[in-house]
């Protein structure tokens, strides 16, 4: 049987559909990549976000590559291999935004360096007290704004990502809280409006170790096969490549 | 048919609303070409009676038996209870005339008539139509065949209900204040049909207000005072000697 | 707003056959909608306090919860079920349930509990002597509703149903979850594809405008045919 | 159990806001259903087409795009935004009371054109005949009998009226179904989630039904009791 | 108000539904006091011509005086058109009872004789109760004010009608068959009934079958034939001489 591969597709640059009507993007040309590793077939199963994870339970997929970051209780109720990449998550504004003084920064690591991860924190704190941010509903980002801008900043949640750019045009939210993958390709692609991102992106720490792929909960045989290969995937430097095709940059997580 | 054998028998009929004793045990018999009016105060019970004939009204206690159909009440948990096939058969021989007409909204005046025969008794329709047309003739509506009933005048509508009930040629009829609507012509014309059909044969149970008309139709009176027969008799016997107070008081204001 | 990729990309034609979808599967929930709706409506007239109940019950809750709750359950749970008893015969694994049935009953059962409610009113709304009238003449429950009872209560239960149909359409979008490519999922697709969120969403609103509008002169073309007679006081 | 307990904990919290959603939005598309209503059973032609106009779009439209259109959509226009309607279209409780209440009224007054029909000519002329006005027939007449006629089918509307309100979830308004949405995304239990969200809003509809079906009762022409 | 000026005053009437003229040019006067009777042929337009002097059927042309208020027809744009309000007092200062009786089916017996006075009139509820009371014991139904029309008999829902009509103290009567479902006692005592109005000076125009009626209450008897007044004299001139072959023919049925 060929490996059912679940994706939602509307979710440019990691997972979507091309111009030609095809699934593309890196998520996709990542797991066809690891199904050459393990010799095996793969379909592809596309469905709406909200099927997604009742699919997973129900048995219709065997894994998702759809964008998951690891958390700790997300591999609690599920299995994950990776990470195959790291998750950045960056600020932006519009650029007649008083906010829009600020420029953009490198990536900063909590594991890796955490002092200046705090100082980054601490300068981000003063530029966005008294603001609203919007972040995506899904619980990571709101919970990276709830504990490190506290009594700084608000919150607002979103469904999906290109929600938040909505309404940080029209100046409902200063801000948006999003992953860097996501803001670098909407920026380079949005014609209209002109987004510029603010400060360091941030990665590690409470936002987890990365993204990675959701494989059904008892299946740890499905899920050390793609540990493995994700593993070597990063050894031999195809994630790099893909990385830096989609996102313009080194997504490799480090371990 | 047996002309001995009663084709109407009521014995012991009651009926309450509520707390409201309405029928106090009614016996009545009826042979084939009767022809009994129903006399008595507004309010007496006379449409409740015709109703419990008909079973359109449950009764409490009591046995019907109309046209070889019978009916105990009440009924028998098991072997006693009554099908609604009989009830159905029960009331395809008898035709009904109410005192409001209950034309049916949505049909015309032919469609109304030919309604019950064709889709009861399952006669061709052609036939039913032509029939229908002429009872139309009978009753003086030959022009009004096509008109919806909110469209016809109350005379014209209590007559489309008469004719609608003679189309089934039912063994009984039960007359609810058939002329109620209509002017002393048309109570003529009405008379002479009820004539025709008392010496066709048919048994007639006619609930009216119209002294005259009882006088000159009926081969019998019946006068109900508070839920019970008071009077039952000849027109002869019981006009020129009312044998009780409250119909001779019942009278004394008809001129 | 570039709406360009419509007639220069792949996108028209999907958005069309997503519309075909839409249709397909509204058409045919709405169809065992009424089925369904008809026969709770029975049981809650029949007079059997345990079959009133249970249809009692039925409607209450397939009102009462989320659509997508409800779809989740037949789906997932379907399968689940269907799993779990071909586990008996020795099958191991998943067993796919077509994901357009599942869209269908998920849909056709949710239409059929507010059809019902619908259909009540109507059947009540009958004049009660036009009911007596046609009980006097002998008819049997089944004749009076095909004649008497059904056409008149019809009249009162269209605007009723005519919102169902125009909801069964609109709720036809939750079936993207069972992964049917519907009006709305290939609108998110496109609109994530090109960054241009906004002009999908206005080509998913014409389309559905298209579906809805034509459904409406349908439906006011059968109020007027069913009109007929009717004691209606009119301007 | 403790899981259970927790999502309850937290899905309760948004059920202020959810009942409050619903609570203005009944009150506004009840009226906006009635006015629509009796415009196109009474008003002249041109009201009548710009009713028909009016739910043709917001009957032929998913809410999730009329919620979009009037949170996101308009804010993408400057004018809006500068606009004096802005405070309040700024807001995303408004914007959904708005949206709910628009596509709720136009459902509603399909049910009460219903019930307008069904009122019978000779309640009218009685009304009429008695030198009623048109106001005071609509308030003593028409409107009690064109209500009791649509309860049943209104009982619809108002549980239609509650799950809509789960729209409010996508533009940013943390009740019941947002905060339910949060939880799944975070622990990937979906069922157990969406099954004690359906349990808080069937509960919320179980008690609209119960007041629907009590007013039904009260309304009921009953039998005299003597 | 003075005798000589006439109350009701009635010219040209016509009225057509479609292509069918149901009258044909009535005129008619009523000063106070007098009590017309109608008489006519079932279909020939009784009740469309009171229905006409309420102004609920829109004459063609034509000109109506009630009780000082007027309305000419066909209505001429601008100044001649007819205000609601006008046909409201019009309205108010006649009473109306219906062929089929019309009760408010959501209403009880009793709150179907106050409404109109409370809530058009304006009176004091307290006070309307008490006179509704005072009018259904008149009518012989002082324990049946709290049923609904449904649960009522054909002759109680009339009587609550005339109740009604009664109830608003109106100028001008109009009766559209008033004892049809009524028995002969009761009809003795509506027509009491009335002789009081009569005396108390009430303007009255009765639709009516019942000859008898019409020659005892009125002083007045019009014949409708075919959309036209055919005859209209004094109950002793037309009863003894008719002065028309279709009346006597009407009346020959008359027992
Ligand atoms: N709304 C209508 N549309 C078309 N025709 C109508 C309408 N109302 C009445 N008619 C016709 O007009 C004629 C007169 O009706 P009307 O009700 O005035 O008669 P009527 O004299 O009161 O008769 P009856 O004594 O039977 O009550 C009838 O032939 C009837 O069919
Ligand atoms: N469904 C009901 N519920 C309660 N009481 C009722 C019901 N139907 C009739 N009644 C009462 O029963 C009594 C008899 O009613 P019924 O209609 O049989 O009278 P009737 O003799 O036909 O009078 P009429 O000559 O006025 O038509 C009346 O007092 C009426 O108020
Ligand atoms: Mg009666
Ligand atoms: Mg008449």
């Amino acid at each position: 049987d060929p490996i059912r591969i679940g994706t939602e597709g509307a979710y440019r640059p990691w997972n979507f559909v091309n111009e030609k009507g095809e699934l593309d993007g890196f998520e996709i040309e990542l797991a066809k990549n690891l199904c050459q590793r393990l010799n095996s077939e793969c379909t592809f199963i596309q469905n709406s976000w909200d099927g997604l994870l009742p699919g997973l339970d129900a048995g219709r997929y065997d894994v998702l590559f759809s964008g998951f970051a690891m958390t700790a209780s997300r591999t609690e109720t599920a299995g994950m291999a990776g990470p195959y990449a790291i998750l950045a998550m960056t600020f932006y504004t519009v650029a007649d935004s008083p906010l829009a003084s600020a420029d953009a920064e490198g990536v900063v690591s909590f594991d890796r360096d955490p002092k200046a991860a705090e100082e980054a924190i601490q300068k981000m704190r003063t530029l966005l007290t008294g603001h609203t941010v919007g972040v995506s509903a899904s619980g990571l980002s709101a919970r990276f704004v709830e504990s490190y801008f506290d009594g700084s900043a608000d919150l607002k949640r979103y469904r999906r990502l290109d929600e938040i750019d909505i309404d940080v045009s029209s100046g409902r939210v200063a801000a948006g809280l999003t992953q860097l993958s996501y803001a670098t390709d909407m920026i380079a692609r949005t014609k209209d409006v002109s987004y510029k991102l603010i400060g360091p992106a941030f990665e590690g720490g409470m936002l987890g170790q990365g993204v990675g792929a959701l494989v059904a909960k008892g299946n740890s045989d499905l899920q050390q096969k793609f540990q493995t290969v994700i593993d070597e995937a990063i050894k031999d430097g195809t994630i790099r490549e893909l990385s830096e095709k989609w996102f313009s940059s080194d997504m490799t997580p480090v371990r | 048919m047996n002309n001995e054998m009663p084709v109407v028998r009521v014995e012991g009929l009651e009926k309450s609303f509520g707390a409201l004793k309405v029928l106090k045990g009614i016996s009545l018999e009826a042979r084939q070409g009767d022809v009994i009016s129903i006399l008595g105060r507004s309010g007496s019970g006379k449409s409740t009676f015709l109703r419990c004939l008909n079973l359109l009204e449950r009764p409490d206690t009591g046995a019907i038996s109309i046209a070889g159909h019978e009916a105990a009440f009440p009924e028998k948990p098991g072997s006693g209870k009554l099908s609604h096939r009989a009830m159905e058969r029960l009331r395809a021989s008898t035709g009904m005339v109410f005192q409001s007409f209950n034309l049916w909204s949505h049909k015309t005046a032919l469609e109304n008539i030919i309604e019950a025969p064709v889709h009861v008794l399952g006669r061709p329709k052609a036939e039913c139509v032509e029939e229908a047309r002429r009872l139309l003739a009978r009753v003086g509506l030959a022009d009004r065949a096509d008109y919806y009933p909110m469209h016809l005048s109350g005379g014209q509508q209590q007559r489309v209900a008469i004719a609608r009930a003679l189309a089934m040629r039912p063994k009984v009829m039960l007359f609810d204040e058939p002329t109620s609507a209509l002017d002393p012509e048309l109570v003529g014309e009405v008379l002479q049909v009820m004539r025709g059909l008392a010496q066709e044969g048919m048994t007639m149970l006619v609930v009216t207000h119209e002294i005259a008309f009882a006088r000159d139709v009926s081969t019998r009176i019946v006068f109900f005072s508070e839920g019970q027969v008071e009077v039952d008799g000849s027109p002869h016997e019981v006009f020129s000697a009312p044998p009780s107070e409250s119909f001779r008081k019942f009278l004394s204001n008809h001129a | 707003m570039d709406f360009s990729p419509l007639w220069e990309g792949v996108w028209g034609g999907l958005m069309l056959r997503a519309a075909a979808m839409t249709l397909i599967v509204a058409f045919l929930a709405f169809l065992l909608g009424q089925v369904i709706g008809l026969g709770l409506t029975l049981a809650r007239l029949s007079g059997v306090g345990l079959l009133a109940r249970a249809a009692e019950t039925y409607t209450m809750v397939v009102r009462g919860v989320p659509e997508l709750l409800i779809i989740y359950l037949i789906f997932f749970g379907g399968s689940s079920t269907l799993g779990w008893f071909a586990s008996w015969f020795g099958h191991q694994g998943y067993i796919e349930v077509s994901p357009l049935l599942t869209g269908v009953v998920a849909i056709g059962m949710i239409c059929g509990a507010y059809s019902s409610e619908v259909i009540r009113g109507a059947i009540l709304a009958v004049p009660v002597g036009q009911v007596e009238a046609a009980i006097s003449f002998g008819m049997s429950r089944l004749l009076r509703a095909r004649r008497i009872v059904g056409p008149q209560a019809l009249r009162y239960a269209l605007p009723g149903l005519g919102n169902i149909w125009l909801t069964t359409i609109k709720e036809t979008s939750l079936i993207s979850v069972v992964g049917l490519v519907e009006i709305m999922r290939q609108a998110t697709v496109a609109g994530a594809s090109l960054r241009q969120p906004f002009t999908f969403y206005i080509v998913a609103a014409a389309i559905y405008m298209v579906l809805t509008g034509g459904s409406v002169l349908i439906i006011g073309r059968a109020e007027r045919r069913f009109g007929r007679g009717s004691m209606a006081a009119g301007a | 159990m403790e899981f259970y307990t927790y999502v309850l904990v937290e899905l309760a919290k948004g059920l202020p806001l959810t009942l409050q959603i619903v609570g203005f939005s009944l009150v506004c598309s009840f009226a906006l259903g009635l006015c629509l209503a009796l415009a196109h059973h009474y008003g002249p032609v041109w009201a009548q087409m710009l009713v028909r106009g009016y739910l043709a779009i917001f009957r032929g439209l998913p809410l999730l795009i009329q919620i979009y259109v009037i949170y996101f959509g308009l804010a993408q226009f400057a004018v809006v935004r500068g606009s004096i309607l802005w405070p309040i279209l700024r807001e995303p409780f408004w914007c959904a009371v708005i949206a709910i209440s628009a596509c709720a009224g136009a459902y509603a007054s399909e049910i009460f054109r219903g019930g307008l029909l069904s009122v019978s000519s000779k309640d009218i002329d009685a009304a009429r005949a008695f030198g009623m006005s048109r106001l005071l027939m609509l308030r003593r007449i028409v409107l009690p009998l064109t209500l009791h006629q649509a309860l049943p089918a209104y009982g619809n509307e108002i549980i239609y009226l509650v799950k809509m309100s789960a729209v409010a979830s996508i533009i940013t308004l943390p009740e019941v179904t947002a905060r339910a949405f949060t939880i799944v995304t975070e622990t990937f239990r979906v069922f157990e989630v969406l099954a004690i969200a359906g349990a808080i809003y069937l509960a919320i509809n179980f008690i609209a039904a119960f007041a629907v079906r009590c007013v039904e009762k009260a309304l009921e022409p009953s039998p005299p009791r003597n």
